[in-house]
């Protein structure tokens, strides 16, 4: 028990340490409003990423339909904070915007989830796709134009905790009893189900955890950008979320912190390239994934616990 | 002593093909009994039938627990599981990446209840109940002198201890009737005569009842109190050892032809 | 205990950020230093609409280049070079956001020109309204695109384009007068504000009978299927608002299936790729919205200039993309020499108060919505070719 | 009546394009299990060369197609190659993230190399149309129609009949033991590669003539309506994914029709899952079930 609230202790300091070294280099001018964008959209894509990975990585299921959960989220808040333009709003938006992509991850997964790898990834794919596809033809969400001028409560610090939060939330997901089964779902199904694990339940579970955390993501992009489009979470929205949990390690919460960042630090640096960007992007994609098959950390994750004692059992991830 | 699954005429067919024909048989509480038949009898289907892999063509299967008397099939295989019924893998089915020590909790699980917020903000009830589930497991591992491997991966162990963990596991979900399939199948003869003794320690400290699969007819002569003898997917014969190693039409149809 | 802990993070940092947390540095704007003035160009150059932004990078750089030839601009009797600083922002939002920030921030830029689209060009609007940095949007046709939520105009988001609703009004105008069309068919792109705005707009502006309204998305090839249940349904005209590429092949379909009726379409289709797209024997009987047609080009000696140094340079003939992006340009050289300074503030200002400017898309006047009045011409293709320019009030 | 056959043939024709582009990637599919993503660039590519041999080579319709198809082999073998052998005994989903990046190169190299305006294709056939009993077809139509039937057949011929077919069977089913009998599996999955590719390079030349427009983000649309084509059909099945084209074609053009042109790709994508869960492999996929 001791040892536990030491471990945990640990985390809190480091996660609140991190909050006020932001906090002080924007102070003193080394992060400007640039950067701090960087910072923003990497936390964004951490948030989608851990839920993706939890889905893919330890569940072992395919899917390619995360943007559709975003897009739930994020236009939640869009017309929720219409009205509602007030920060109670905004959270009341974030849980409006939870509560639907958990009951359209229900409506997705309980049917598709029995299906197996890449047919499972095509129907997510297009189970997302519907998702966009009503989106870009409602009335309520502006059809193909949009919405913008969203009132912007999601600033940096928002988008700190919200990381801080879901990244708790998964992982100690991941670390539990519920965590032991879904992985044992992605290992063996049949051994899975004769060792009493209901794996449409666990599969459903991780699921649906992994799209509400989406949602949230969703919810603050639209608040920090304050404008949102149904192009902005097409199939290569997703792709670009699967490929931040790959290119970190499937099955790594820590890859997928190491990878969101190299890539959005990439991504900006790019930025400097005029045309030449997404070829440059693209090459540096596939050597990566030539030279580093596994992902940049494959399955392993950073331990405070394995840091003080020999015992390797893991605990909670780098924030 | 009483009936605890009782099989009536249970039939499977595959597309036309009938793998196991009018099956009845029943278990016993504390019983020890062994199913034995040549290659492609049908034994491992049986099997996957009583546990519900695969749904039954027809007829029944009955669970007398102590708390009541439950039909199993059309059962999925998870909740025959949680009632009782465990097993292991002819090809062994461990979690592979996973540690040990996960591998017998993951077949705990079932028998805890933890809330999903106590779990993601660790109340203390999280680590109250995680220790004791590690503790239940460690003794179990114990008993297989396992404990000192509980954080190696499942794909690391060498065959014979993957074979003794598959059992630990199976033993983990608390099973009124233990199912295991060719438990001694790639063990030398000293491993199988370790083997052997521990299944009977399993079987009195746990109380439980055990139908084996086994090709081994030294193992099976040593540990079954009686014999099923299945062929062509039907029952050829029933008995204790001595009946069976006596029956001609077992003699005829399988040891005469299988004994080594 | 960890929900103990977890429970005084919260409040913690919840503590942190109520409290002094970032620093909100409200700027006064970037000024101009030194001899050359930055401008800005945050474009569609990768993605779905890497087209138009191409398009509309050359008439940028026509411009810049030639304003330079002439010794720059005159800020307050003396004149300085612009500098362009050229970002792709991939057709995404987020990456416009960025862009905009990178651009505001780091580059120091003086104004914008851009994005093409109005996604893009929306979520550049926070980033340059805290740096104050105005921009100019060449082809973000959204009504609402220069307004805030409240009705009350952006201070620093222009553009030269037309809105929607002038343009779809407009083309429901010449249905009724011009080619006296009582049954129409609307086939719109639903991919993007453009297509679905003016289909919104001509509907509403329309008093004849709309007896079909479909839908295509960017990127389609095939439009048979939708044309021929229009066949069947005796049409006067269809209004098809989008760009040239689909519209091209919508033309060529629809020719090829025997509908010869007229095909409307809006300034998307104002470019000589639309005729090759579509085959110059099947483009006949076609109209479309543009400011910038042959008539007025004639009338019009900076338009006839930029129309042949465009050809000189590029070896291609000029698309109205490229039009507005050199307004664009020009438009924030008026405002300098105007307001006598390059401090994006003041630009913001002078773009404000353009009058009377002498653009290749016309005589342009900004409204107090930040929108360009400029006349609207219609422009009939036949065989491929500008047969007739229609002037509608 | 008229309306319903004509938009019979508007969905043949659509669904005979999906049905070639669906070729390619159920062969890769069935050979080494995956997704090859960068298929419908390489289409994009076939069209990209067609256009400048015939402009500048002045290369008449058969030897712009031919060439075509060796641009495609040469360039799917040169990225199998350099970019899937080296992972070929990787996780199948980094094998899946490469091709999705040299799509990504593809597509933003030709960008960068020829901008990414649209160009018209030049017309060296003069469409014909054809009426019969109000029904109108063009001798493109008709082409594109034959060339899918004519490469199918020849495919399942190929697959079926020759050498080099039984390998790639064996290949698909098991490489190892392939390979222990003497089969040279880089020699057949190049040859694999080879063969899909060379399809999707006619397929360039031959929807670029039809549509006469080309861009280098042509292939992402209908690469990924082919893909879909491809699952319902069941992949791996050179027989599913033609079906598998066609009635995508169908379905697209029949929604379209009944006027919900807004929802088309919605309603594709409903059915394709609808199938799935009635039949978890696709039409004609094998579903194969793991043995306890």
């Amino acid at each position: 028990m001791k040892a536990n609230f030491k471990y945990n202790l640990i985390w809190l300091i480091v996660m609140i340490a991190g909050f006020y070294l932001i906090n002080t280099l924007i102070l003193v001018g080394v992060i400007d409003s640039f950067i701090a964008n960087m910072l923003v959209t990497i936390g964004i894509n951490i948030i989608l990423a851990t839920g993706l990975n939890l889905i893919i990585g330890f569940a072992g299921q395919f899917s390619l339909g995360h943007a559709g959960f975003m897009a739930i989220g994020a236009y939640a808040t869009a017309i929720v904070t219409q009205t509602a333009s007030s920060p109670v709003g905004f959270y009341a938006s974030i849980f409006i915007g939870i509560i639907v992509s958990i009951i359209a991850a229900l409506i997705v997964g309980i049917p598709t989830l029995r299906l197996r790898g890449d047919y499972l990834a095509i129907a997510t794919m297009g189970a997302s796709e519907i998702i966009r596809i009503i989106i870009n033809n409602l009335k309520m969400t502006g059809g193909a134009a949009g919405m913008f001028n969203i009132p912007q409560f999601a600033d940096w610090p928002t988008v700190y905790i919200m990381v801080c939060l879901t990244t708790i939330i998964i992982v100690n997901f991941i670390h539990s009893r519920a965590g032991r089964a879904v992985k044992s779902v992605r290992e063996d199904e049949i051994a899975a189900e004769a060792m009493g694990i209901n794996i449409t339940k666990w599969k459903l579970a991780a699921f649906v955890l992994g799209a509400s955390t989406a949602a949230v993501a969703g919810s603050l992009h639209a608040s920090y950008l304050q404008t949102i489009a149904p192009n902005d979470f097409g199939i290569m929205e997703s792709i670009s979320i699967l490929i931040i949990v790959v290119l970190g390690g499937v099955g790594s919460i820590t890859g997928t912190f190491v990878a969101a960042v190299v890539l959005g630090v990439l991504d900006t640096v790019l930025q400097n390239f005029g045309a030449l960007r997404m070829v440059i992007y693209a090459i540096a994609l596939v050597m990566i994934m030539i030279f580093k098959p596994s992902g940049l950390l494959g399955t392993w994750e950073f331990s405070v616990k394995r840091l003080f004692s020999r015992s390797k059992r893991k605990e909670r991830v780098e924030s | 002593m009483r009936t605890l699954l009782k099989v009536d005429n249970v039939v499977k067919n595959f597309s036309g093909l009938t793998a196991v024909s009018n099956v009845s048989m029943h278990l016993d509480t504390n019983e020890l009994v062994a199913l034995i038949g040549p290659n492609g009898a049908g034994k491992t289907t049986l099997f996957n039938l009583l546990t519900g892999v695969i749904p039954v063509s027809s007829g029944s299967i009955v669970l007398n627990s102590d708390s009541g008397t439950y039909p199993l099939n059309g059962k999925p295989a998870y909740t025959i599981a949680k009632m009782g019924l465990s097993r292991t893998f002819q090809n062994i089915r461990l979690f592979k990446d996973l540690t040990v020590m996960e591998n017998v909790l993951i077949a705990m699980t079932s028998k805890v209840k933890e809330g999903f917020i106590p779990t993601i903000f660790r109340f203390p009830s999280y680590y109250k109940t995680e220790k004791q589930l590690a503790e239940k497991a460690k003794q179990l591992l114990e008993i297989f002198e396992l404990e000192n491997d509980t954080d190696v991966l499942a794909k690391n162990l060498p065959y014979g201890t993957q074979r003794k963990l598959e059992i630990v596991r199976a033993l983990a979900t608390e099973p009124q009737i233990l199912f295991l399939d060719e438990p001694a199948a790639g063990m030398n003869p000293e491993e199988t005569a370790e083997l052997t003794q521990l299944i009977i320690k399993v079987q009195r400290k746990f109380h439980i009842t055990i139908l084996l699969i086994e090709h081994d007819m030294s193992l099976v002569m040593n540990l079954a109190q009686r014999i099923y003898v299945l062929d062509h997917g039907s029952l050829l014969a029933k008995g204790t050892p001595a009946e069976i190693q006596s029956n001609p039409a077992v003699i005829k149809a399988y040891l005469g032809e299988e004994v080594d | 205990m960890k929900k103990v802990v977890s429970m005084a993070a919260i409040v913690m940092t919840a503590g942190v950020f109520a409290g002094c947390s970032t620093a909100k540095t409200t700027t006064k704007g970037n000024q101009t230093t030194g001899n050359t003035i930055k401008i800005g160009v945050n474009m569609e150059l990768s993605g779905a609409a890497a087209g138009y932004g191409q398009s509309q990078k050359q008439g940028i750089q026509l411009a810049a280049s030639e304003i330079n030839k002439d010794g720059g601009i005159n800020v307050n009797g003396k004149k300085k070079k612009i500098k362009l600083v050229i970002r792709d922002n991939k057709t995404s939002n987020n990456t416009s956001a960025s862009v905009a920030a990178q651009l505001t921030n780091n580059d120091k830029v003086v104004a914008i020109v851009g994005p093409a689209t109005t996604n893009a060009g929306t979520a550049e609007i926070p980033n340059i309204t805290k740096a104050a940095v105005p921009s100019v949007s060449p082809s973000a046709t959204d009504p609402a695109y220069t307004l805030k939520k409240n009705g009350k105009v952006q201070p620093y988001v222009f553009r030269a384009c037309y809105q929607n609703n002038f343009q779809g009004a407009t083309a429901a105008k010449f249905m009724t007068n011009t080619l006296k069309a009582k049954r129409v068919a609307v086939y719109a792109d639903n991919s993007s504000d453009y297509g679905t705005g003016l289909a919104k707009a001509f509907k509403k502006a329309y008093t004849g009978k709309v007896v079909d309204s479909q839908f295509f998305t960017a990127g389609d090839k095939d439009f048979n299927a939708v044309l021929t249940s229009f066949k069947s349904k005796k049409i006067d005209a269809i209004y098809a608002p989008g760009y040239y590429t689909e519209i091209g092949l919508i033309i060529k379909q629809a020719r090829q299936a025997g509908i010869n009726v007229p095909i409307v379409g809006s300034d998307g289709m104002a470019d000589p790729k639309l005729a090759q797209i579509a085959g110059n024997n099947n483009a006949s009987k076609i109209y479309y919205t543009t400011p910038f047609s042959d008539d007025v080009a004639k009338a019009n000696p900076t338009a006839v200039k930029f129309m042949n140094k465009y050809k000189a340079k590029y070896n291609q003939d000029a698309p109205t993309f490229s039009a507005l992006a050199y307004d664009s340009v020009y438009m924030i050289k008026q405002a300098i020499e105007n307001e006598k300074s390059a401090d994006s503030v003041k630009i913001a200002k002078g773009l404000a108060k353009i009058k009377n400017f002498d653009g290749v898309t016309g005589n342009i006047t900004m409204d107090k919505e930040h929108n360009p009045e400029k006349p609207i011409a219609i422009e009939e293709l036949t065989k491929g070719k500008v047969s007739e320019s229609f002037n509608v009030k | 009546m008229q309306t319903f056959f004509q938009q019979i043939i508007n969905g043949l024709s659509l669904g005979s394009i999906y049905a070639l582009l669906a070729l390619g990637y159920t062969m890769v599919y069935g050979i080494i299990k995956l997704i090859n993503f960068a298929h419908g660039d390489i289409y994009m590519l076939g069209a990209f060369w067609g256009y400048y041999v015939i402009n500048v080579w002045h290369f008449n319709f058969i030897s712009a197609l031919l060439s075509a198809m060796l641009v495609g082999a040469a360039s799917g073998v040169i990225i199998e190659y350099f970019a899937y052998r080296p992972l070929r005994h990787s996780p199948r989903i980094t094998a899946l993230i490469t091709a999705i990046g040299v799509s990504f190169l593809l597509e933003n190299g030709m960008s960068y190399l020829f901008t990414s305006n649209t160009r018209d294709f030049p017309q060296i056939i003069k469409q014909v149309n054809y009426h019969l009993g109000g029904v109108q077809i063009s001798n493109i139509q008709i082409l594109i129609l034959a060339t899918s039937c004519i490469l199918m057949i020849l495919l399942q011929l190929i697959i079926k009949k020759t050498k080099m077919g039984r390998a790639m069977r064996a290949v698909s089913v098991d490489a190892d033991a392939a390979e222990l009998v003497g089969i040279n599996i880089n020699w057949t999955i190049s040859f694999t590669f080879a063969l899909g590719s060379s399809l999707a390079g006619a397929a360039g030349v031959l929807i670029g003539l039809y549509y006469n427009s080309i861009d280098p983000l042509m292939g992402m649309t209908p690469g990924i309506k082919a893909f879909v084509a491809a699952v319902l059909g069941g992949i791996g099945s050179v027989p599913g994914a033609s079906v598998g084209g066609f009635i995508i074609g169908i379905l697209e053009t029949f929604v379209q029709s009944i006027g919900l042109s807004a929802y088309k790709d919605a309603v594709v994508y409903f059915v394709l899952i609808v199938i799935l869960l009635i039949l978890p492999a696709g039409i004609f996929g094998k579903n194969t079930k793991e043995k306890v």
